[in-house]
């Protein structure tokens, strides 16, 4: 046995980009190992709106703000953070 | 989605936010400065006039950042009660979207406590505002920042 | 005694303070902060039991005094309401003795118009507290200040 | 005719000198022309209390501060305010 080149991640959506990609979840499969940056370089490519916000999106991994170096894993809870306008 | 202890209170609810619990249970003879702050929906931004506002938040983490927040103005001042509370969905003009409250002893950290609480939340909970327009429009608040990219 | 327009309301009363009153007061559609300060009795302070404070106000002249605070924060800040309360008599612990509440447009300019009228009643207003200790002694708070004669 | 070379005055007294006294208002008869320094001398002279105070006592007349050479008149109201202390 060895270990699978591939790893599956979802993808947790809010705000402007749930609203114009239209889905609140998106189910990502990418080469292992995986950081949250080539996650980002992955979804900029698909989705011309996280092109656009790329700059400005905070990675939350487990429901923590981390950085995009992050290496990330199957089960991880990946959220991707526009800036926020609560209060 | 809520948490509470006897000195702390963090609350995401989707209805007016109950203002005289929050100042009963802040409330204490321990404190003598009570400091509270309440966000609340202006209808006028110069001639833009806003119908509503709309808040959507990642809640589980929502409410762990504004745990995060606590805890720090609690190590930072002596808190002896502590209320952040976040309306979610629609908040018409004028009801309150947040309320931040905090009991210290003396007040000038009841203030201090109060302001770090309601801008580290602005910066830092996820939580998102889509304001709608007078003619129907909607638009996420600080959409496109830093810049804006009309599509 | 009291002093209420559709934006101010001052006043010296010797019951609770009825502060669900006071956030319905400055709830207003112009306004997108709303800061509230109470002041509470507070029980302990270090070693020493506060069994109750009790206030006495000269109350015409403070009245009057709590008038110019408003106008000069109405004229530093645009203030869009503002509530000035203070309660006489006996204030037992765990209870508000004083509440001021301003709304504002935005919420830097709530923080310091709310700090600035808590601050300058403060030293202004002609208002003064006894304090009833655990022993039943009373003292009059600030007596003898700058240089206290034992008598 | 000639002007009456005295004045009655009505002082308030609040909190701790109040207290110490044992009345709320004083009636004093000074020698006219008076200002707030006189009255408060003649206080002093007659109430240690006042005396102690003297310091950080503060002068209103009809309920606006004013500054102790202010010239008082018969029908002001005129009261001591000791170190305030409300909030």
């Amino acid at each position: 046995m060895h270990e699978t080149p591939y790893i599956r991640l979802r993808v947790l959506l809010f705000s402007v980009l749930r609203e114009r990609i239209g889905q609140h979840e998106l189910e990502i499969t990418l080469p292992a190992p995986a950081t949250g940056d080539h996650l980002l370089d992955y979804l900029a490519q698909q989705y011309p709106v996280i092109a656009d916000y790329r700059s400005v999106i905070r990675l939350a991994v487990n429901q923590t703000y981390v950085p995009t170096s992050t290496e990330l894993h199957e089960k991880d809870e990946i959220a991707l953070i526009t800036p926020v306008s609560g209060g | 989605m809520e948490f509470r202890s006897p000195t702390v209170w963090l609350w995401l609810l989707s209805e007016a936010l109950p203002v005289a619990k929050a100042v009963s249970f802040l409330q204490t003879p321990e404190a003598g400065g009570l400091a509270l702050f309440m966000g609340t929906t202006r209808q006028w931004t110069d001639n833009r006039e806003t119908r509503s506002l709309f808040y959507e938040a990642y809640e589980p983490m929502a409410l762990a950042e504004m745990s995060h927040l606590s805890d720090e103005a609690q190590h930072r001042w002596p808190i002896r009660r502590l209320c952040l509370w976040h309306r979610l969905g629609n908040v018409p003009p004028g009801e309150i979207s947040v309320l931040v409250g905090v009991a210290t002893p003396h007040r000038a950290e009841a203030f201090e406590a109060c302001r770090f609480l309601i801008d580290s939340l602005k910066c830092q909970v996820p939580i998102w505002k889509r304001e709608t327009l007078s003619d129907g429009q909607t638009v996420w608040v600080e959409e496109g920042i830093p810049e804006p990219k009309p599509r």
